[in-house]
């Protein structure tokens, strides 16, 4: 117990609970066999466990957005209501339809919340936390999450409904759009780090975050992120006026929970990612001296970015199909393809982060780095208004020829 | 480690499942199923001899990217190609094909 | 600094092929944009190109040919077992074209503004096109000049190739009432298959040097050993005999040079070029395609000297010989044509067979220099006779707007005998004109007396001092090319007075009226080259030869040759002013030469009938094989042929069986009726065996057609069930039987 | 037999037995998920043989893209009455013995090269350094494979192109 250091709190719990099974008189390989078990199961207990806040959190934030209390009931402040939501989605009666595909109907809702949780193996919470220091972490995250699709796209398919297939179409085209500009901004910050491994990336931003150097590409990151998790404005999935419920309508009970489940833990998994890859991670203030720091930063920075999610989840409207696929095929892939080539120019011309180098000396790389973006969001911003200008012009023309017929019409 | 011959083995399984699959589905993009099982084999093969033999040259996971841009471009064309013999023909299924019988 | 500006020279192609590409892409349907694209992008690389040009005249001596030129590396390919290098280079040749190219080109396009009718009602309606298929050939030009390899160099070559197909048949909707009169579309496709028989020969040539050398690199494959390897290692041909691989790659390189430099046998196509618009003509037939051929064989020179005559080396004597021919022949052709562009076709052949033969006798400089000069002035003819056709185009368009009548149904602004005293009415072009004419004939002080009197003086000079003595070719070639001058000058003052002196001979002449300033202003900078340029190559202050011949001794002056060919070029100026100028022709009087000359004009005037004889020998067997290909393809295909050997079968069968039956009874009758038993047995194994054997192979084959027939199922599947298990019985037998019978 | 051993079985049990659902399911929807299943197999034998970053890309292309490009493309390719239809034609038995000819001479020849009985270990040399980077550094170096990366990307985009010019649905 001399041993016990607060400040590697981590580290200390985990020495102190490897010789509590020494003291079981277990072999080394064991040991090495059983921490791995309870990493894993702590893993995913995680998210599983936030997102029982998260629920609760966002339904009492939304509330406020929209001038209304929300739950209030259950507890002080009705900050218990998860619970009995849980316990009712548990006892609720599973159904499977007839002529259900029975294996992929059972599988897919399942693979949903797997596919998630996978991502949590590689999210380094605190400096020398991590599940494995995959030097492909990035890679990795991505080959996990577009499992997710697969998930929806079976659900879809199995449950031998129409709208659960058009559902399962219209998300899936959702999200392999978005996974075009996902990818093609975060080969930024793997270019700024130069490596592909999660625990690189936040290392190499401690001398600024990468938002700081490449804010075009968190902001492409950060909003086809979104999308890629369903979220609104990108809520298609569930538009319910228009599908009736999505590619889940035939699921209830526990299953549709799992869905449920899988698409809250992966609206703050991708605020814990944009935290990771942009926003420092784990690096804050004395976390040098005092590791154990490092996870509150990176929860805090995690739960800011989902503040900001729920904040646009509540103020913005839901956009059309053809609009959610033009932005992303229109603006953002274009944008993250030139966003790409001019940060791999930049990177290559402004000279690498010398770490011995005082704060002063790295200036010039910083406002070299905000500059390039900045120009590319003033030549954004100059396109579109340009094309917009062009669309206004052409709808002028038309309506001028047709005035009175477009106006019947409206 | 697992020896060179296991991984061969299964290869050699995996492609002759794909050859039967190209050579006995009726159905066009059952074919293509093949076609993605014979690719995978080879991938298997070229990782296994880059991993046995020489893993100081890269060439077997060049290879193997390759094959998997070319997987991607023969799924993409292939697919097409389905979609649009279905919707001037109605059917995918090969045998129905025989525009150039003799 | 100069370093750095000479790594940049891989931008001069790129300039222009950028234009290419903006103008395809986005310009094309701005009519102002394409030309400002256009423009900027050769302007670009003329500025870039001078700037090299001007820097390597400071920098002679370190950029002189073989040893010292400045590469510029770009790309290494890996290619299966060898490494691909694709660079660029600058020397002294390279200097020297760049200081033409760029600024020839940037010429032209400023004037096919005007041509091309920028800005008036009638514009061309492929305007933008036209802008961009000339920046491309510019593109493929330069980068020819800037290749450090023969690859490189061969893939531009190519792409010039393309561009004249292009431009050549640029108005491919355009079709005569007179069927034999070749359309641009079959022009362009002549001019495309011509070179395209001269280019196979070069990749031939190419391929040879690269199995031999194993690079095909200018630095590698011109150095002094592997020369020597090449004069000393033998190849043994089948029809020819042995002879040194240099000899043998250097014919086969020249045979490329004979195509693209219009050189007889395959000159047809260049003349028949003249359908495509007039800066094209230019463009391609005057300033920089056809002197590609010569630019050529003056890089690969090294190569063309590796071996000498007494060894075996007959590549010089080719390459006189062929020059020299060809310059006579096409000046003789040239007395005969009415039409403007035409002349100047057959006058560029003539003049370009005179840089070959230049280089045939090793006169390097003299070649280059007139190369040179030639470009300014042959573009400016021919810039100049397309101002000309320009405006009597527009002076018809005028009367035929006043009166609507077409008394001719087709009026050809080309031709020579339609025009006449345009002099008042164009005087900037008329006046260009002649001094390009003047350079052209050869009169002191003009561009053209200088160069060309370098490559007389040289030939005769060989021709004295040669080391071989008894080999005429020197001679010969100084023959030859004396009195092409004479001719030249002949049929340059025909043209001058049939065009500009005299009377109007049409309505469309009269009305005809100067062209755009956008049109004359590069005659008149051309006109200015043209005059000053000759200055440079003076036999007592020879700038070319510090330039580009440091290697080679410098010719001598030479009183003689100077003063009989000023003789013969005013001489036959003279000639020619006395004929067509002192009393002009009047409007349907016929050409006062075919009057004296009789049934040779007519040959002349057909161009010695190459064209039909080649109709006669290639192209007409060529097609009926084609026909036949193709009866071969419908008619006896697998099912037909299967079928009628089938019934040939049956019915040889039934043949032959009445064959036996006749031929084994007359036999037995012959024989004797004692015999009749035995042959009663014997008829009946005929009847049954023979005849079974033969009708039953018949219909087996007939049978086994049938089946065949359904082995065609049409299923994919089925094809591939077939290739695969046969492939694997294959891989089968190799792998395992073969082992093991071994 | 090592912990490595169970896995390469458990994986090649996945391919395998994916592979044969693959040919031999009726409905195509199943025989791509079979398909999906044979494809972790061999992403698992990746991971096996150390080449993560494979197996990495081996799920995000193979399954995150063609696998659902495959259910896409029978989903809009579907009639109902298919599903009654035998999934095999009428040559299967000729096929399948083309495909046992042909397993038994790759048997034969990978048994006299590399053979079976050779043990349960195999002897792989080391692997020095990071495989990944240096995957990386062959593909973008010129002298090493730069030249075929362009030509695949080059590939890809005309397959792009050509794939919408095909698919796509003609207007009048």
């Amino acid at each position: 117990m001399e041993g016990f250091d607060v400040a590697n709190l981590f580290v200390s719990i985990g020495q102190v609970w490897t010789g509590f099974l020494v003291n079981l008189g277990l072999s080394s390989q064991w040991i090495a066999f059983v921490n791995k078990l309870v990493a894993a199961l702590l893993l995913t207990a995680l998210p599983v466990t936030i997102v029982v806040f998260t629920i609760m959190g966002e339904r009492k934030i939304i509330g406020r957005f929209q001038d209304r209390l929300g739950p209030n009931r259950v507890g002080p402040y009705g900050f218990l209501q998860t619970v009995p939501d849980v316990v009712k989605l548990l006892t609720k009666e599973i159904i499977t339809p007839t002529n259900v595909d029975k294996v992929m109907y059972n599988v897919a809702p399942a693979l949903s919340v797997i596919a998630v949780i996978l991502i949590w193996a590689v999210m380094p919470i605190a400096p020398s936390m991590i599940g494995v220091d995959l030097d492909i972490g990035v890679v990795y995250f991505l080959a996990v999450s577009s499992l997710a699709t697969l998930a929806i796209l079976l659900a879809g398919w199995s449950s031998n409904n129409k709208y659960a297939l058009i559902a399962a179409f219209r998300t899936v085209s959702q999200l392999v759009s978005y996974e075009v500009p996902l990818v093609l901004s975060l080969l930024v910050p793997v270019m700024l780090a130069s490596s592909l491994s999660m625990n690189d990336i936040v290392q190499a931003q401690s001398r600024g975050w990468f938002v700081i150097l490449a804010p075009i590409s968190m902001l492409i990151f950060f909003i086809s992120g979104t999308a890629e998790v369903g979220r609104s404005p990108f809520d298609l999935l569930e538009a319910d006026s228009e599908i009736v419920a999505g590619f889940n309508i035939e699921y209830s009970g526990m299953r549709f929970a799992m869905f449920f489940l899988g698409e809250w833990i992966h609206a703050f998994t991708f605020c814990a990612l944009t935290a990771t890859l942009y926003f420092g991670g784990w690096r804050g203030p004395f976390v040098d001296q005092v590791p154990a720091l490092g996870a509150l930063y990176f929860f805090a920075k995690m739960f800011i970015l989902y503040l900001i999610h729920i904040w646009i989840r509540a103020t913005m409207p839901r956009f059309r199909i053809d609009q959610m696929l033009a932005f992303s095929w229109k603006f953002l892939v274009p944008l993250a393809l030139v966003n790409v080539a001019v940060m791999a120019l930049a990177t290559k011309l402004l000279a690498p982060p010398d770490l011995s180098a005082s704060f002063w000396a790295t200036l010039p790389r910083w406002g070299g780095f905000l500059g390039v973006n900045l120009i590319m969001a003033v030549g954004t911003f100059v396109a579109v208004r340009e094309v917009a200008r062009q669309a206004r012009r052409k709808e002028e023309e038309v309506s001028g020829r047709f005035g009175s017929a477009a106006v019947v019409q409206e | 480690m697992v020896p060179l011959s296991w991984y061969l083995m299964v290869s050699a399984a995996l492609f002759c499942l794909g050859i039967f699959g190209v050579l006995a589905r009726r159905n066009a993009v059952a074919i293509l199923m093949g076609t993605e099982l014979m690719l995978n084999a080879a991938n298997i093969n070229l990782v296994a001899f880059w991993r046995h033999l020489r893993p100081d040259v890269m060439s077997g996971q060049v290879f193997t990217l390759m094959v998997f841009v070319v997987a991607a471009a023969e799924a993409a064309v292939g697919l097409a190609l389905c979609i649009a013999i279905y919707s001037s023909r109605g059917t995918v299924v090969v045998e129905d094909m025989d525009l150039l019988k003799g | 600094m100069r370093e750095a500006l000479f790594n940049l020279t891989w931008l001069i192609p790129l300039f222009p092929l950028l234009a290419f590409a903006l103008i395809i892409l986005w310009t094309h349907p701005s009519r102002k944009w394409s030309t400002w694209v256009a423009w900027i992008g050769i302007g670009l690389a003329w500025l870039l190109g001078w700037t090299m040009f001007f820097l390597s005249w400071g920098d002679i001596h370190h950029l002189t040919p073989p040893e010292g030129n400045h590469p510029v590396p770009l790309w290494a390919l890996p290619t299966g077992g060898s490494v691909l290098k694709i660079g660029f280079q600058i020397d002294t040749l390279t200097a020297l074209m760049l200081f033409m190219v760029p600024f020839v080109c940037l010429m032209i396009f400023v004037y096919s503004k005007g041509y091309m009718g920028y800005g008036t009602e009638h514009p061309d309606p492929r305007y933008s096109r036209f802008f961009a298929y000339i920046s491309l050939f510019a593109c493929g030009m330069l980068g020819l000049v800037v290749s450090d390899n023969l690859l490189t160099l061969f893939i531009f070559w190519e792409i010039m190739g393309l561009c004249s197909y292009l431009l050549i048949g640029f108005w491919y909707d355009k079709s005569y009432p007179d069927p034999n009169r070749i359309t641009p579309r079959q022009a362009g496709l002549k001019a495309f298959l011509t070179t395209r028989v001269g280019d196979v020969i070069m990749l031939i040539g190419l391929l040879l040097l690269y199995s031999q050398v194993g690079s095909l690199s200018f630095k590698d494959v011109f150095s002094q050993e592997t020369l020597h390897m090449l004069a000393e290692q033998e190849l043994w041909m089948p029809i020819f005999g042995t002879a040194p691989v240099a000899t043998v790659i250097a014919i086969l390189i020249f045979g490329g040079a004979v195509g693209k430099s219009a050189q007889f046998p395959l000159h047809v196509w260049l003349p028949d070029a003249m359908e495509g618009p007039t800066p094209v003509s230019a463009l391609i037939h005057a300033a920089t395609m056809v002197s590609a051929g010569v630019y050529l064989v003056a890089r690969c020179f090294p190569l063309f000297m590796a071996v000498p005559l007494d060894h075996g080396g007959v590549q010089l004597a080719v390459v006189a010989f062929i020059g020299a021919f060809t310059a006579l022949a096409a000046s003789t052709i040239a007395l005969a044509q009415n039409d403007v562009k035409r002349v100047l076709a057959y006058s560029t052949i003539s003049q370009l067979g005179y840089m070959i033969a230049a280089l045939g006798i090793g006169a390097y400089v003299a070649a280059v220099f007139h190369l040179i000069t030639h470009a300014f002035f042959k573009a400016l003819l021919f810039l100049g006779s397309g101002s000309v056709i320009h405006g009597v185009e527009h002076g018809h368009h005028k009367i035929a707007h006043g009166h609507h009548d077409h008394e001719e149904g087709h009026f050809d602004p080309n031709d020579m005998m339609n025009m006449g005293g345009l002099m008042n009415k164009m005087p900037r072009t008329a006046w260009t004109f002649i001094i390009g004419g003047g350079a052209l004939a050869g009169i002191v002080p003009l561009a053209g007396f200088w160069s060309k009197d370098e490559i007389l003086a040289h030939a005769w000079h060989e021709f004295q001092h040669t080391q071989h003595f008894g080999t005429f070719w020197p001679l010969f070639v100084w023959l030859l090319l004396t009195v092409a001058a004479a001719l030249t000058a002949f049929y340059t003052a025909r043209q001058i007075c049939l065009t500009f002196l005299g009377e109007p001979r049409t309505e469309a002449a009269r009305h005809a009226h100067e062209s755009p300033p956008s049109m004359t202003w590069p005659l008149m900078i051309l006109a200015f080259f043209a005059v000053i340029l000759g200055l440079f190559g003076t036999p007592w202050a020879n700038q070319y030869h510090e330039l580009v011949g440091e290697a080679f001794a410098a010719t001598p002056f030479d009183p003689f040759v100077a003063g009989l060919s000023t003789v013969l070029a005013v001489g036959g100026a003279v000639c020619g002013w006395l004929v067509y100028g002192r009393a002009p022709l009047r409007a349907g009087q016929v050409d006062p030469l075919k009057r004296w000359l009789g049934p040779v004009h007519g040959v002349l005037e057909n161009k010695y009938y190459v064209d039909e004889l080649y109709r006669l020998i290639v192209i007409r067997p060529v097609l009926r094989l084609a026909e036949l290909c193709a009866k071969f393809d419908y008619d006896w295909v697998i099912n037909r042929l299967v079928n009628t050997i089938g019934q040939l079968s049956i019915r040889t069968a039934e043949r032959l069986g009445g064959l036996d039956l006749a031929v084994v009874d007359g036999t037995v009758n012959l024989v004797g009726r004692a015999a009749r038993g035995l042959s009663t047995l014997s008829n009946t194994v005929d009847l049954k065996g023979v005849d079974g054997a033969v009708n039953g192979i018949g219909h087996v084959v007939k049978a086994g057609g049938r089946q065949m027939r359904t082995l065609q199922s049409g299923w994919v599947q089925d094809y591939l069930l077939l290739a695969v298990t046969m492939a694997i019985i294959l891989l089968g037998f190799m792998l395992l039987v073969l082992p093991i019978l071994r | 037999m090592g912990i490595s051993h169970v896995l390469f079985i458990l994986f090649s049990v996945l391919i395998l037995g994916g592979g044969v659902m693959v040919v031999t399911r009726r409905n195509l929807v199943q025989a791509a998920g079979a398909l999906i299943l044979t494809l972790f197999g061999v992403a698992g034998l990746y991971v096996l043989l150390e080449a993560g970053f494979l197996a990495a890309v081996q799920i995000l292309i193979y399954i995150g893209a063609i696998a659902i490009l495959i259910i896409f493309a029978v989903m809009l390719t579907r009639r109902l009455a298919d599903e009654q239809e035998p999934g095999l034609n009428s040559q299967w038995a000729w096929a399948l013995g083309t495909a046992v000819m042909a397993l038994a001479i790759l048997v034969i020849v990978i048994q006299g090269t590399w053979p079976l009985a050779g043990g349960v270990v195999g002897n792989a040399p080391p692997l020095t350094g990071d495989s990944t980077s240096r995957l990386g550094v062959a593909l973008l170096s010129p002298e090493q494979y730069a030249f075929p990366f362009e030509v695949a990307s080059v590939l890809l985009l005309s397959a792009m192109l050509g794939a919408i010019v095909i698919a796509r649905e003609k207007r009048h």
